[in-house]
């Protein structure tokens, strides 16, 4: 099975949509001929012409509206957001909007579109280049919201989207496009091509949405994570030697809670984990729903750790990036409580 | 630079407040007949003037003047006639039933008629109008049936949107009406996205999309045409200037420095300024801007000069804000009137008429309501049944919404 | 002392800080000649003229967009919101702009600026005039988000907001704007002349952000509510008879976590409230802090009562709002816990 | 109406892609001193052709021609030119820097420093800029310390952003250079509100906007546009048409269909339309919209016309989307060259003249780069303090971030 980049994985996911699906539309800033400012999109106004594939202005408020209203005429718009940092000018379109149309239209019209959009640290891009806003969507009924840890998923789960009939946030890990980091930025880098989950078949095939995926099996504690994290949780149990049983959400909304609480009622531990900020992050959600479900099971609180309660520094990316050093303070912690 | 002087800010007023004397004399009214009318092909820089202008077909006679009078028939002009009149009767009938406390909320387009029954008029099956709140006459053009539209606003047991909207934010796809947002603006730039959408596909379809003049501040007006002049998209963008937003006159807009049709002209996009309140010049100007579409030609944005007669909403109370007697110094006068002056020049109809015309309708509009209360209202019920709202949040319901529809039945 | 409905109280506060410092400019939409929707700025575009209190476009972008300039100016901008569920568009500039200035130019410039938005539900305002969304605020760091449930509070507390020197989101419960509501809906209306905490003072005071009222002292359980919830949960408290100290957060961010602590750790046992929809919103983030400050002092979980994760029906708004019923059932169910 | 043919989606295709011919032919480029020059209290509607003309000073010859030949004497010109000449210095060595590791990124902007340089000399102190990242030009023409804007770009330890922001966002408010955000278009509508805040103060104080072509497709573009058209603040709206947006050109945000000066016709706003590459022109124009703002006669829109000589950012290839030799194509030369020929037709400056000037400005530039060099690198560090990160969120820092920057600490 061929290997492939966390970039070349999301490609051929929209080169094979595009090509079984002529109602497959992929647009956003730079995304035509450029092919992206990631090359997610390199070749595909190429192969499919300029009216499935193109350029828009800088209009994140124009792009997120006009793939609805393609969306209810009955195409299938991939939207691009060239980074999460600038999806806020088309959060109304996609609250007000994407979300609520099939609801508020009884099923009348619909809005099955796709928004990908890269998110994440760890490329010293500052404040406007590294946040993860997963929690805005998540708020928000009507919303799927998804994030891919490795290639193979990051395919199945964007074909699984774009199929999907409601709107899907697709969040991308930029840091791990091109290779998995598990937070230890001072070691050399890592190709895709060393890790098992890059074998990634070229044909068709989903990965369904609202299923976790055990990234590591464990019985002492359960490490929740999704995108990036689950890198580092593997990184932060090997290094403690703590028997984590790391789960990769995958799907935030729909959430696996079948697969959460299975897990943690073996272990009776919890940790949770993601790079945004801390204060009502969606980590906020899930220790919230653990000790809601399962609090007769838990020995220990649910800990979490994320990113700081600040923006992004430029210069101080590593002291704020949740790295395996404070995740393995936390399974420690969360062991030796009680 | 000799020493500058102090700054002041520059705050909008409006010609008269309550007490004081109606006066419209901003709004240059040239005369009917008098605008030209370009070929669909024009470009847009060739007819900049028409911005600055207004079309205006039906002259003070009842006479249907100059290059843009359709050529609609008898029979047409007084299924026209009759939309309107309905329209009107709907909205008057819907207003008391807010008050006796049948509904919520209401929201009635009185003075701005001609406007939806024309546009409607000028599209055909497949077509997709993204309405506001005050559009209620594209349905009611082509006959969809006023209970339906009742049981919306009564949120009643049949009610098609199954008690989750406010009044009259109808959606009906299958009559070319999108899904009204309670949003400002945000359904703008989703037509513009429709027509690249039917373009893309090499469809034949034409999208419209409708905003109140003082909606156009927001930023989905901008996208809508940003993207609409990029890309050319078969898509009629309709502009209704009604003079206000709530309390808001239309200079806070920004009426005081440009018209709202001169907005397409930093976009490339051709645009036409109309008499809002004149049946036959809103045909024709949409019909010239919906063949633009249609002929791949791109989009059009179309100013409607009118006047809202009535409060903002059932919560409005305008004469807070504006002089009682504003309405009847409005210059462009009722569309109603007008169309039946004009009938009544072509001899094609009489005052007996109308007022039997005007019965009839009264007494179809109440009929609808007894039947539609039938069906409930939100007072009294039935509604859908409650556990219904864990519905459409999503194709299939999730585990946590069958979680929490099961809390709710459990309290009930 | 008088006794004023919230309306009142909050106008008396904006009276009162543009009688007192010229650099309070007050605007919206409808706000100036007309006085607002709500009618809570009635009267101050008469008294302090058209640059001070005026109308606006309909642009909430532009809204917020002005008010950071006119606070990196020197002003002290109190810009209103429709309604909150009219936010989004205006959203970018709050969280990438306002929250961030003062952080990214290190206090080179700051944005001391209140927004207020009236919020929440039980008005038959449907989905777009019934939202709270102040998870959305909370989860961004530079914002401060304030939320007032009674007459005397809200006049503090809008004082407070309008000096201090960051972004604060000033939320307005607008079911209480002319009387408290306890979720009854079906019985007689209340008017605020007969609560307590509609006894106002005429001059300045402040009430200070960041610390949490005891609405009902109790020993049984501790209640987290803000805004609306607070008078639900004394109903349900009444009611039930389950002695529960209420607290009235009052202050989301910054959280008086102390308050908190105090109580839960005599008690045992926690409630969170709110009318927004269930997941990710803020009682997920207090409930996260609870179990994991006071894990050991818990008898039972922490259990939420919020809305659902749907938009606000028009026709079923008693049976999305969280009213005395399923609170009293919460409460109950907590004190039987194990 | 006959039965329609299938619509097609028009997408912009620039005039040349890599490997292609360099055509500029759609930038119609009047001779200089052709454009009029109208009273600062003209009306909107009465300039409307400059939106669609180029006003231009610097002719061929390098004679400042026509009624826009402002007067400024060789002193002035030379300050431009040095101040021309040290922005492109400094940009060339940070580029360097940046290749070298020793920071994470870097924008320069070649080919357009006469824009922001010469913009510069038309404000007071006091004023206030809200510059895009490609205005170092603001700065520098104010000779800021160079030191201190590396300091920024290195995120060292005597960065005055302390390490918060990427390189060349700077913030320096004693320098009228509002902070720069990294998202696109956010500070122009801020910049009217501080132009409405100047205004509702009784102050003399004017503010100037900043965004790319490409950005103008922002909402915050429109809400600028709408709060000025309504409130006419003392506001000067710059739009730096640089003919790309990373990889898109012009005609993706609109320019296939009328210049980015029209814009401003839909609000009511004057407008000019620029050679961007001209100092004089630039300065002339500025001048006029400032004065115009000190006036209190309210806000101007220009578009400056030029050309991105180089990559968007250190992180961008052009060559993958454009001609290699396009640059050499635009018609509208060398901003420096320009100036430097017309002190030379002055007798105010001579080729030896400018290479001695050249290699004072290298040597000053390199110098300040090995004094910030001392002050670290975000590379080598030293940094502001790891704990700072948690200063400035607030005024006040609240428990929850001094228990993180505990944990912080504990971690390190
Ligand atoms: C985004 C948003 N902001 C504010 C409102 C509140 N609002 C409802 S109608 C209205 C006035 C709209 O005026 P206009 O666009 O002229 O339309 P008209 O009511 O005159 O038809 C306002 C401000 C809203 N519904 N949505
Ligand atoms: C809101 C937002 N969307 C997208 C981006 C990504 N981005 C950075 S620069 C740029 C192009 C801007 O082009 P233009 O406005 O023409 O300015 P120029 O770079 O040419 O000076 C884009 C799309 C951003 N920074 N912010
Ligand atoms: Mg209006
Ligand atoms: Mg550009």
């Amino acid at each position: 099975m061929p290997r492939m980049t966390m970039v070349e994985a999301i490609r051929s996911a929209l080169d094979g949509a595009m090509e079984r699906d002529a109602r497959v539309v992929v647009f956003g800033e730079d995304v035509g001929y450029f092919g992206g400012v990631f090359r997610v999109t390199d070749g595909l106004q190429k192969k499919y012409g300029a009216s499935r594939c193109f350029d828009t202005p800088i209009s994140e408020t124009g792009i997120v509206g006009v793939a609805i209203g393609m969306a209810a005429y009955g195409l299938r718009p991939v939207a691009e957001i060239q980074f999460a940092d600038y999806m806020y000018p088309g959060y109304d379109q996609l609250v007000s909007e994407a979300a609520r149309l099939r609801y508020r239209s009884a099923g009348d019209f619909t809005a099955p579109m796709v928004v990908r959009m890269p998110c994440g640290g760890g490329i010293f891009g500052g404040q406007t280049h590294s946040q993860s806003p997963e929690a805005l969507f998540t708020h928000v009924c009507g919303l799927k919201t998804v994030i891919p840890s490795n290639p193979h998923d990051a395919k199945g789960l964007l074909l699984a989207a774009i199929e999907d009939e409601d709107p899907v946030i697709f969040l991308e890990p930029k840091r791990i496009y091109n290779g998995p980091f598990n937070g230890h930025h001072d070691r050399p880098s890592v190709p895709w091509a060393q890790h098992p989950r890059s074998e990634t078949p070229e044909g068709h095939y989903t990965v369904p949405l609202g299923h976790a995926a055990v990234a590591r099996a464990g019985e002492a504690v359960t490490v929740l994570a999704y995108g990036t994290m689950v890198h580092v949780a593997e990184a932060a149990a090997e290094e403690t030697g703590v028997d984590a049983e790391i789960l990769d959400l995958r799907t935030l909304v729909p959430l696996d809670i079948a697969a959460i609480e299975a897990s943690v009622r073996k272990t009776g531990r919890c940790v949770v984990l993601h790079e945004a900020t801390r204060t009502s992050g969606f980590g906020a959600e899930l220790a919230a729903q653990v000790q809601e479900r399962l609090f007769y099971h838990l020995e220990a609180p649910v800990l979490r750790v994320t990113g700081w309660d600040t923006p992004y520094p430029h210069a101080h990316e590593w002291d704020y990036f949740p790295g395996p050093a404070r995740v393995g303070r936390a399974l420690r912690d969360v062991m030796e409580a009680a | 630079m000799t020493e500058p002087r102090a700054l002041s800010l520059h705050v909008p007023t409006p010609p008269a407040r309550p007490g004081g004397r109606p006066d419209f004399s901003h709004v240059g009214i040239p005369r009917a007949g008098e605008a030209r009318r370009p070929p669909v092909d024009v470009g847009a820089h060739e007819i900049h003037d028409l911005a600055y202008s207004v079309i205006r077909v039906l002259n003070r006679d009842g006479e249907a003047v100059g290059p843009w009078a359709p050529e609609l028939d008898g029979e047409a002009l007084k299924q026209g006639l009759r939309a309107m009149m309905r329209t009107r009767a709907f909205d008057a009938r819907m207003m008391l039933a807010q008050r006796a406390g049948k509904t919520s909320f209401y929201m009635q387009c009185l003075g701005e008629e001609a406007i939806a029954c024309a546009f409607q008029t000028a599209l055909r099956p497949g077509d997709m109008n993204f309405p506001t709140y005050r559009q209620p006459g594209l349905l009611i053009a082509q006959d969809h049936p006023l209970v339906e539209m009742m049981d919306e606003i009564f949120s009643n047991a049949r009610d098609p949107l199954r008690g989750r909207q406010m009044p009259v934010l109808y959606s009906v796809k299958k009559a070319g009406f999108f899904s009204v947002s309670g949003n400002l603006g945000t359904q703008y730039v989703q037509a513009v996205g429709w027509a690249m959408a039917s373009a893309i596909s090499g469809d034949t379809k034409v999208a419209a999309g409708w905003i109140g003049e003082g909606s156009t501040a927001e930023s989905d007006f901008h996208a809508a045409l940003v993207f609409a002049s990029v890309f050319r998209p078969p898509v009629v963008l309709n502009v209704v200037n009604n003079q206000y937003a709530i309390s808001s006159f239309q200079g806070v807009a920004g009426g005081e420095n440009a018209t709202f049709a001169a907005r397409a002209h930093g976009y490339g996009i051709p645009s036409l300024r109309v008499d809002g309140n004149d049946y036959l010049a809103v045909h024709a100007a949409a019909c010239w801007a919906v063949e633009r579409a249609r002929r791949n030609l791109g989009s059009t944005l179309i100013e409607f000069v009118t006047y809202r007669a009535g409060p903002h909403s059932s919560s409005d109370d305008p004469s807070r804000y504006r002089p009682k007697q504003e309405s009847e110094a409005w210059p462009l006068g009722d569309p109603i009137e007008r169309l039946k002056r004009h009938l009544v020049v072509l001899g094609a109809w009489s005052e007996e008429r109308h007022a039997q015309a005007q019965a009839e309708i009264e007494e179809e509009v109440l009929a609808a309501q007894r039947e539609a209360e039938r069906h409930g209202t939100l007072q009294n019920g039935p509604h859908a049944p409650a556990a219904s709202m864990f519905e459409d949040v999503f194709q299939e319901m999730p585990w946590h919404l069958r979680e929490q529809r099961a809390q709710m039945e459990e309290n009930r």
